[in-house]
């Protein structure tokens, strides 16, 4: 069991590559699969989700659930 | 209904589409409110040349259909669409169609107005616009 | 534009036709915000079979024109459309079309509203409303 | 020369007639105006135009002008 990882747009630009699969620790925090993840400093203004929730970083995550990393949304 | 395509679409051919095609609403409808929003070749100063729009499957559709069915609870409203695109889009191409019916026209205004308003803040798109300087992420909605 | 008609017309259709003849708003677009008021067949709890609307030849198209150059010294909009018609109308059928075009949608939305509004409390239109029972006027605007 | 008068609506069928045409007088006003050619009490809420602008009972109207009159409007 693990916990996928997407990055999208200036983001996903930013590390060079769109996605990320991770091992879940108990305990884990949406800051700390950044952390382990992404492993650059943090763009500013970035927006996180939960399995396709707006969420925070401090949301705990459980195995199998989608986190996403992204700047904010422009779209209409 | 909700859709995100990649596909160009010309709103006012999907909107007789649809409105052919939806049953149980005759006699009902008394206020119809769209808002269409297309690419403008001018952006904050800058000459825009093609558009790319990025979203996350699977979340973008999540978030419209609910900005709509928070606009139901809201206001009295029938029916609701909303089109959106992704993908590369050109110059005077529409890129999102909302449209509201309604019994009375307060609440498919305001229904259409909150839709496309939510919309802008919480579907997660995210526009790239190319210019002959190359491309550039845009910053903010406004 | 303003169009005051007898026959029935397809609002979508319409503004298809109308954009296409368009010249010189290339690029300039950003927002279209569109209203259609249609008949309902349920008025006040009365089933109106069909509607006969009367109107002032000349002032009607007078006062449609006036709404919508209002509505662009209130607001920057690039263009507005207005239809109406007179004449006999059945349920389901569009009544009025109005359409603003602008470069973002605050006041396409806020533009629209406007005309709409002014024009249900100036435009020299009347309703008359066939039910069962026979005719009756409708003597107040909703 | 001559003042032309309209009914619309309710106020038309209630005349049982759309038009009429009237003796212009010096400093005849609206009101005249209704009084000499529709002959009937004013309906309540009456509606009136001065050469296809919305004017008022005290407005006084000049040889060639066309004088409407007409409940509120429900158009739209």
């Amino acid at each position: 069991m693990s916990i996928k990882v997407k990055y999208f747009a200036s983001i996903r630009e930013a590390l060079g590559r769109s996605e990320d699969e991770l091992a879940a620790r108990p305990g884990m925090t949406v800051d700390q699969v950044w952390q382990t993840s992404a492993q650059i400093a943090v763009p500013a203004n970035t927006i996180v989700s939960v399995n396709e929730e707006f969420s925070h970083w401090q949301q705990f995550v459980s195995d199998g659930d989608e986190v996403a990393f992204f700047p904010p949304v422009t779209g209409g | 209904m909700v859709i995100v395509s990649e596909k160009a679409f010309q709103p006012w051919q999907v909107l007789a589409d649809y409105e052919s095609q939806r049953a149980g609403l005759q006699g009902q409808i008394g206020a119809s409110a769209v808002f269409v929003g297309t690419m403008r070749t001018v952006n904050q100063g800058r000459t825009i040349e093609a558009m790319t729009l990025e979203h996350y499957p699977g979340m973008t559709e999540k978030y419209l259909k609910l900005v709509c069915s928070e606009a139901g609870e809201k206001w009295q409203i029938l029916d609701s669409f909303v089109q959106h695109r992704y993908g590369r889009i050109l110059p005077d191409e529409p890129i999102v169609l909302v449209a509201v019916w309604s019994q009375h026209r307060d609440s498919a205004f305001k229904a259409c107005r909150y839709i496309i308003d939510e919309l802008k803040t919480r579907a997660p798109f995210w526009k790239q616009e190319q210019t002959g300087e190359g491309s550039h992420w845009v910053e903010k909605n406004t």
